[in-house]
């Protein structure tokens, strides 16, 4: 037992031990050090970037660590591959779920380890283990359907279900939460509360902390590939959670002054676009912003908000109602000629629609005024301008490092970010639809682009803000729409209402029905 | 006008123009279930026409030295899943362009077969004969009206690919392997998280590739002549890809798309040996684009109908 | 000057497709020995022919000129993220037309029937590979089919015209000749094969295209649409459009390949005229790095190859070891990683230790 | 440095021409050797000439059409007799025949007017006639059947010569053989040329007529396949042995004769240049010997071909080569 003592680690569900991580140019994780005990729920916290994922990445064997040790239940285990992570009975839901889409809910549940008659695919065996699983935990599915047609929350559970089916003892949660209104997110938790009172050991990666504290037991905070705190959720606070994670006291809310409300320079009419597949995803959705204010949309990802800024903006077609920007009916108007009107764009996803990772920053910095006289002349671009004009701009958004021969490419998620802000901004536009402008950035870019944003309308732009983070909108917006199902839900000003009650509009529920029950 | 009402109705009650057909069909067929394979697993196949090409060659080269056409059969199959090991292993372990890959080894084969056959027959353009895959004889079946003279002496290989299709069907869609290969095909990184092993899945959909492209290359030279000749694939691996496109990447859909193909082209030649049709000679030009204008107006107005899977042609690479 | 010199061997613009050349030939050079053949002398002849002479020189530049500008298309198509195999159809059209437009210019001086000439087969060629474009733009349908099944259908308009209403009397398919006035000058003449200024037509191509895609707005837009279209729709580059006019640019410098062979070389549509230059088009562009200057040089060194393979075949060596010479150079070229890995395994290696 | 190599290669390529009397090198079109067709039939002349003179052989096969001029000069650089075959060829020869003056050339299939150029026709039609009279004599269905590669006019002169074979037997038979007629679309596939045999056979054809080079095969197979009672007829070359007993006949274009006429000429120095057209009266074009399926043949209609033979060759009987003469060919009167 003596010996034992030394290296005890038997009540222990997961022990990693000086895991070393290494990327081209990152150390991602320097000597990780956690423990996690059994039939706990225990939260990873800590920015983007602060190698949370990467961690779990290699408890769960999708990449190798280059140096240290995984204990399970006290043993030593070598984890090379997800096989070796789900026979010592671990299982991971990932951020972004890894669901073949095309596939039923029981073909992706059972993938791997399929129940077969001889060479063939036993459907009904599988079908009836998940109905067995499901009445276990309370997570209800249809086992038939197809993942593309599910709503975001049910994708999550056949996430879960997979990994039960897979008899996991010990779950990984990455960020679960990211895409889930507040009514799912409760439902959520209650479905891990269930899964530990069974018995199970869950580890919950997220950078929120009210999340940390409303579920977990004890908590690890990394900062920048390091172990920065460890402690029992009991023992801490919010505050202290997040010096620990950013190194210094934060600003939760941010700064802003009373907006000067001008004239209406945008107005949305009786909407209706349609998603991908050709289903209706914005339904006759009416909305108007006025220069100088922030109107903020919130709602979880997938209720049309894309479709919404992709009609704006002009990337996608409207089926029906009128998009009038400055008094002119632009719903037909080419992405180009509205730029050229003054509107502009944060994407939402900057790698997708931000930037063109192949680019050098200075053809990065012209995209979508590449034909501005300014950087062209007639058919020829002005090489010089152009690299003036990016040099001043990466000085003055402090984009590191500043070198603008640099490809899109080469530069972190924040940067890349100030790229796209910088570029927006120094376009001079009269309105900007600003989507997810800080998704995945850490607390340091965040501000800065939070105070850009607040600037802008400090100086008469007109700001339709999409988020996905209620804290986000809450601290911007000066107006709120909820959007649900396409449709807005109701506008509030975030002096006047809680996060409970844009949650229960984020979940469908109209604010004069809200407000009536309350009356 | 009249002529060629009674020619087309000629064509169509004459059995051999449906036997024509199934014969025309039957590379295609089998070309097009190998362009399934592959692409149903994430990997784009355009070299389709070179693993024909090189199939057909292994055959005659297998009858011949072998005398028996069987053994023929199989090194044409070996050479042709060769062929696409080469592709695999461009395109899966070291995640080079697919298409490229294609490219080049239609180059590769056409070079490969040209200068192997002067090597081994000592000349250039064709090779000596040999023994063919004999043809089935249904007996007394032959007797029966119309569907008699339709499935008498056919190629065993015209079996083997209607067979084929109905074996792929149900391994795609009815087995554990198929529904990993879908899923790798679709989300790779989901199957590998879940411990599907990726790669080794991919090189099989691209192995099968081989096999069935080269037993379609193999029907031309060995099932259909007993010869083989320069280039003889000529251009059908590109039309069994468009077939494949066509019939959505499904085994069933495939073939439907490779019948009509074969039956425009059975439908050419069996118009042009109407009689009572005086054609100018050049006209067959015009005929001879049809199916090429088919595919052209199929594949441009199917849009939306026809899904390639997820993840087709891009590789699969694990940090 | 060592960091330099590391650089340069680092750039796997240069290093691969050199690494895939010389390995190419090598393997060639194996196979030669295989059955029998001295591959020093068959490589020699290859020289030779290539090299040796004025007049194979001169047919070797001869042999340049449409390939820089098939390589160009191709190259272009790769740049706008389009896979052109359409070449050959589009270099048909284009000298089908152009051919046409010729044996109408007798009373034209050739200021004016030269241009106008070349204006025709580039017209020609766009117009065909705009199909191809519009086919992706408007209904989805992906290029490399259609492009496939262009060239099919181009090949079978051009028999029908040849064998037809457009063929020379005396029954043989070819169509009449073009006037003198819209034929290129002689450059130089070596008894019977001649440089002709097409060749200048392919050089000032390369400038152009280099200009186009590095300097211009459009090569931006192209550039844009081809790295990541949602990006160019997001800023304001319409896709469709580039798309299209990219098939179109990339099939109009086919069809003026095309057109060289007319007005350099043939004088009038012959046969088969296009040869294998659409495919060879995509070696080309693979070797060269989609970069007009690599190109052109990367055109020359296949002319070279094929301008020697002719001799090589008097050393006894089958016209085909050329075509496997080329698909050994794509599938190299294809697999980067793997020549990657090949030319600096040992390197890290010795880093690691 | 670069004149020695090239000294030193040229050296290497001509080596083996020293000391021997007559070198000759054939330049094949794109179609290249192995085509079934007239590329084998000249390199066989040259390789029958090669075994009875004093004379090496040498072959450069053409990539592609821009080839034919620098491979018919480099040929002709190092060599005394030139073999071009093919009409696409004709342009290109027209500018390298006369800037070598001292160089023999030897062309099938195209005129080119230089005092150095022996050039080759032949009458195709002559023997595609007789081919065509003697199926419509065999047939049993009262259909023949004919299947072309690309149609280029010596494919275009079997099919008229033919047609009118048929003609001429109905006229003079009181019959009526009908021809199907119809093209692959391309000399190399075999597999649709057997498919179009297939479906001549289907709509009542029993003898099917190719010329097609190497499609015709597949043309052979068909009858093979189709068993007792069905003949392919072969082109170019005695086609025969390809399946005996299925191959009733191959109507014969002797290139391989002219080539080696050719070759001769230059050996013995009798070489004149211009234009020579072979036909039946030279032997130059012809049938078959009919190794296997002589005794399949009735005795009168051996008469009959020798009849026409002698009215083709006496002049006669004009046997048209083109859709124009066809339309306007009338059968003579013939007494058997």
């Amino acid at each position: 037992m003596d010996k034992a003592n030394k290296k005890d680690y038997s009540k222990y569900a997961v022990v990693m031990e000086k895991i070393v991580k290494r990327f081209p140019g990152v150390l991602a994780n320097d000597h990780v050090d956690l423990f996690v005990e059994r039939g706990e729920i225990h939260a990873i916290v800590g920015e983007n970037g602060a190698g949370k994922t990467t961690l779990m990445n290699q408890l769960y064997g999708l990449i190798n660590s280059d140096s240290g040790k995984i204990y399970i239940n006290g043993a030593e285990i070598k984890i090379r591959n997800p096989n070796d992570a789900i026979n010592a009975k671990i299982g991971m839901v990932h951020q972004h779920f890894m669901l073949v889409d095309r596939l039923s809910v029981v073909e992706n549940i059972v993938l791997g380890m399929e129940p077969v008659y001889g060479p063939f695919f036993a459907r009904d065996k599988a079908r009836k283990q998940i109905n067995e699983l499901s009445k276990r935990f309370g997570l209800f599915v249809e086992p038939d359907a197809i993942i593309e047609d599910l709503p975001v929350g049910i994708q999550q559970r056949v996430e879960i279900i997979k990994v039960l089916y897979r008899g996991a003892e010990i779950l990984i949660l990455d960020e679960p939460t990211a895409v889930l209104t507040p009514q799912e997110t409760e439902e959520l938790f209650e479905i891990l509360r269930a899964l530990k009172s069974q018995g199970k050991t869950i580890i919950f990666i997220t950078h929120k902390l009210h999340e940390v504290m409303a579920i977990t037991n004890s908590v690890t905070v990394m900062r920048l590939g390091k172990v920065t705190g460890v402690v029992k959720t009991v023992d801490t606070n919010p505050r202290e959670l997040a010096r620990m994670m950013v190194g210094r006291d934060v600003l939760l809310r941010v700064e802003k002054g009373e907006a000067k409300v001008g004239k209406e320079i945008l107005r949305v009419e009786d909407l209706h676009v349609n998603e991908n597949r050709g289903l209706e995803a914005v339904r006759g959705l009416t909305l108007s912003v006025k220069r100088g204010e922030i109107v903020g949309i919130a709602g979880v990802a997938g209720n049309g908000q894309t479709e919404l800024v992709e009609a704006i903006t002009g990337l996608r077609k409207v089926e029906e109602g009128h998009v009038i920007f400055k008094g002119v009916d632009i719903t037909n108007f080419s992405p180009k000629k509205r730029r050229d009107m003054g509107m502009g764009h944060i994407p939402e996803d900057r790698l997708k629609h931000g930037l063109v990772t192949a680019f050098p920053l200075y053809y990065n910095f012209i995209l979508g005024k590449h034909d501005d006289p300014q950087f062209c002349d007639g058919e020829f671009l002005k090489m010089p301008d152009i690299k003036r004009f990016s040099d001043e701009l990466v000085k003055r958004f402090d984009v590191r490092p500043p070198l603008i021969n640099l490809l899109g490419a080469n530069l972190s998620g924040g940067n890349q970010q100030k790229v796209i802000v910088a570029r927006e901004i120094s376009f001079g536009p009269d309105f900007m639809v600003v989507s997810q402008p800080t998704r995945g950035l850490d607390i340091g870019a965040i501000e800065f682009i939070h105070k850009t944003i607040i600037s802008m309308r400090d100086k008469g732009v007109g700001v339709l803000l999409i988020s996905m983070e209620l804290e986000e909108i809450f601290s911007l917006s000066d107006r709120i729409l909820v959007m649900y199902e396409g449709q807005i839900m109701g506008e509030v000003t975030p002096q006047e209402t809680t996060t409970e009650e844009v949650g229960l509009m984020m979940a469908g529920h109209r604010l004069e029905d809200l407000r009536t029950q309350e009356a | 006008m009249n002529a060629w009402i009674q020619a087309i109705i000629n064509v169509f009650i004459n059995p051999i123009f449906y036997k024509s057909t199934l014969n025309q069909s039957t590379p295609l067929i089998l070309a097009a279930l190998g362009g399934v394979y592959s692409e149903t697993t994430g990997v784009v196949n355009i070299a389709l026409e070179g693993i024909m090409l090189i199939g057909a060659f292994g055959g005659v080269v297998g009858s011949y030295f072998t005398g028996n056409p069987w053994y023929g059969l199989a090194l044409g199959v070996l050479l042709g899943v060769a062929m696409a090991a080469l592709h695999a292993w461009a395109s899966i372990r070291y995640a080079g362009d697919q298409i490229i890959s294609g490219a080049a080894l239609i180059l590769l084969a056409q070079g490969i077969t040209g200068f192997s056959l002067v090597e081994l027959f000592g000349k250039p353009g064709s090779t000596d004969l040999v023994r063919s895959i004999p043809l089935v004889n249904l007996g007394s079946f032959e007797n029966v009206p119309f569907f008699g003279k339709i499935f008498n002496s056919l190629s065993p290989l015209v079996y083997i690919a209607f067979a084929s299709v109905a074996f792929s069907w149900f391994l795609i869609y009815k087995t554990r392997l198929g529904l990993r290969m879908r899923s790798v095909g679709n989300n790779p990184e989901a199957a590998d998280t879940l411990g599907v092993n990726v790669y080794n899945v991919r090189y099989f959909g691209v192995l099968m590739s081989g096999v069935f492209a080269s037993l379609g290359g193999a029907f031309l030279s060995i099932g259909e002549l007993g010869q083989f000749t320069e280039n003889m694939s000529n251009g059908r691996g590109f039309i069994a890809l468009a077939a494949m496109i066509i019939g959505n990447w499904s085994p069933t859909g495939a073939m439907w798309a490779s019948i009509l193909f074969g039956a425009a082209s059975a439908f050419n030649d069996q118009l042009q040996s109407q009689g009572i049709l005086h054609l100018a000679t050049n006209t067959q030009y015009l005929f001879g684009m049809i199916p090429y204008i088919i595919t052209l107006i199929v594949v441009g107005g199917l849009v939306g109908k026809s899904r390639a899977p997820s993840s087709d042609g891009i590789p699969y690479i694990k940090d | 000057m060592a960091n330099g010199l590391k650089k340069f061997y680092m750039n796997d613009k240069i290093v691969v497709p050199v690494f895939a050349v010389i390995t190419s030939l090598f393997i060639a050079a194996i196979v030669m020995i295989m059955i029998g053949k001295n591959p020093i002398v068959a490589y020699g002849a290859l020289l030779f022919g290539a090299f040796g002479t004025k007049g194979a020189l001169i047919n070797n530049l001869m042999k340049a000129t449409p390939l820089i500008l098939t390589g160009l298309s191709v190259g272009l198509g790769f740049r706008a993220g389009l896979f052109n195999i359409g070449a050959n159809g589009q270099l048909i059209i284009g000298a089908l037309l152009s051919t046409y437009i010729g044996t109408k210019m007798i009373a034209y001086p050739f200021y004016l029937s030269i241009p106008i000439m070349l204006i025709t087969g580039m017209v020609g060629g766009a117009l065909w590979a705009a199909i191809a474009g519009w086919l992706k733009v408007a209904r989805g349908a992906h290029e490399v089919i259609t492009t496939i099944m262009l060239n099919y259908v181009a090949v079978f308009i051009a028999n029908y015209v040849v064998n037809g209403p457009f063929q020379a009397p005396g029954g043989v398919p070819k169509s009449p000749e073009i006037a003198y006035s819209a034929r290129f000058p002689n450059l130089i003449t070596s008894g019977a094969t001649w440089l002709s200024a097409g060749i200048f037509v392919a050089l000032t191509a390369v400038v152009v295209v280099y200009i186009l895609i590095e300097k211009t707005k459009m090569g931006y837009e192209v550039k844009a649409v081809g790295f990541n279209p949602y990006a160019a729709e997001y800023g304001g580059i319409s896709i469709g459009r580039n798309t299209v006019m990219a098939m179109a640019i990339s099939g109009a410098l086919a069809g003026l390949a095309g057109t060289m062979q007319v007005m350099g070389l043939y004088y009038r549509y012959l046969g088969a005229l296009g040869g294998s230059m659409g495919f060879d088009g995509i070696t080309i562009a693979l070797i060269g790095q989609n970069d007009p200057i690599g190109i052109a040089f990367a055109a020359f060194l296949i002319s070279s190859i094929r301008a020697g393979s002719n001799q090589m075949q008097i050393a006894g060596v089958s016209k085909n070891i050329v075509i496997i010479i080329q698909g050994i150079i794509i599938f190299l070229v294809a697999t980067n990683r793997l020549v990657k890995t090949f030319m600096f395994w040992k390197r890290k290696e010795v880093e690691e230790a | 440095m670069r004149k020695y190599l090239v000294a030193f290669l040229a050296l290497v390529l001509v080596l083996g021409t020293i000391g021997m009397s007559i070198t000759v090198f054939f330049v094949t079109d794109t179609g290249g050797l192995g085509d079934k067709s007239f590329n084998d039939s000249a390199w066989a002349g040259v390789e029958m000439a090669a075994k009875k003179y004093d004379v090496t052989a040498n072959v450069i096969q053409s990539y592609e059409q821009a080839d034919y001029i620098p491979n018919l000069t480099a040929a002709a650089q190092v060599s005394d007799v030139v073999v071009a075959v093919g009409f696409m060829m004709q342009d290109a020869l027209a500018k390298v025949a006369p800037q070598f003056p001292n160089t023999k050339f030897i062309f099938i299939d195209g005129v080119v007017k230089s005092p150095n150029v022996e050039n080759f026709l032949f009458k195709e039609q002559q023997g595609a006639f007789l081919v065509g009279y003697l199926a419509a004599a065999m047939t049993k269905t009262g259909k023949v059947g004919y299947v072309g590669g690309i149609p280029i006019p010596p494919v275009l002169r079997y099919q008229y010569g033919y047609e009118a074979g048929v003609k001429t037997y109905n006229v003079l038979n009181g019959a009526n053989v009908q021809v199907l007629s119809g093209y692959v679309g391309s000399f190399d596939d075999p597999a649709a040329g057997k498919s179009m045999t297939n479906s001549q056979f289907s709509e009542g054809a029993d003898i099917v007529f190719a010329a097609a080079g190497l499609s015709g095969l597949g043309t052979i197979e068909a009858a093979k396949d189709a068993g007792k009672g069905h003949f392919a007829i072969g082109v170019d070359q005695d086609q025969d042995y390809l399946a005996p007993g299925y191959v009733l006949t191959s109507a014969m274009k002797r290139v391989n004769v002219a080539v080696f006429d050719g070759i001769k000429s230059v050996v013995e120095g009798t070489f004149k240049g211009g234009t020579i057209t072979l036909t039946l009266k030279d032997n130059g074009i012809g049938m078959s010997p009919m190794t296997y399926t002589k005794q399949l043949v009735p005795k009168p209609i051996f008469h009959q071909l020798d009849v026409l033979k002698k009215a083709i060759i006496d002049g006669k009987l004009v046997v048209p080569g083109t859709k124009e003469a066809f339309q306007a060919f009338q059968v003579p009167q013939i007494q058997f």
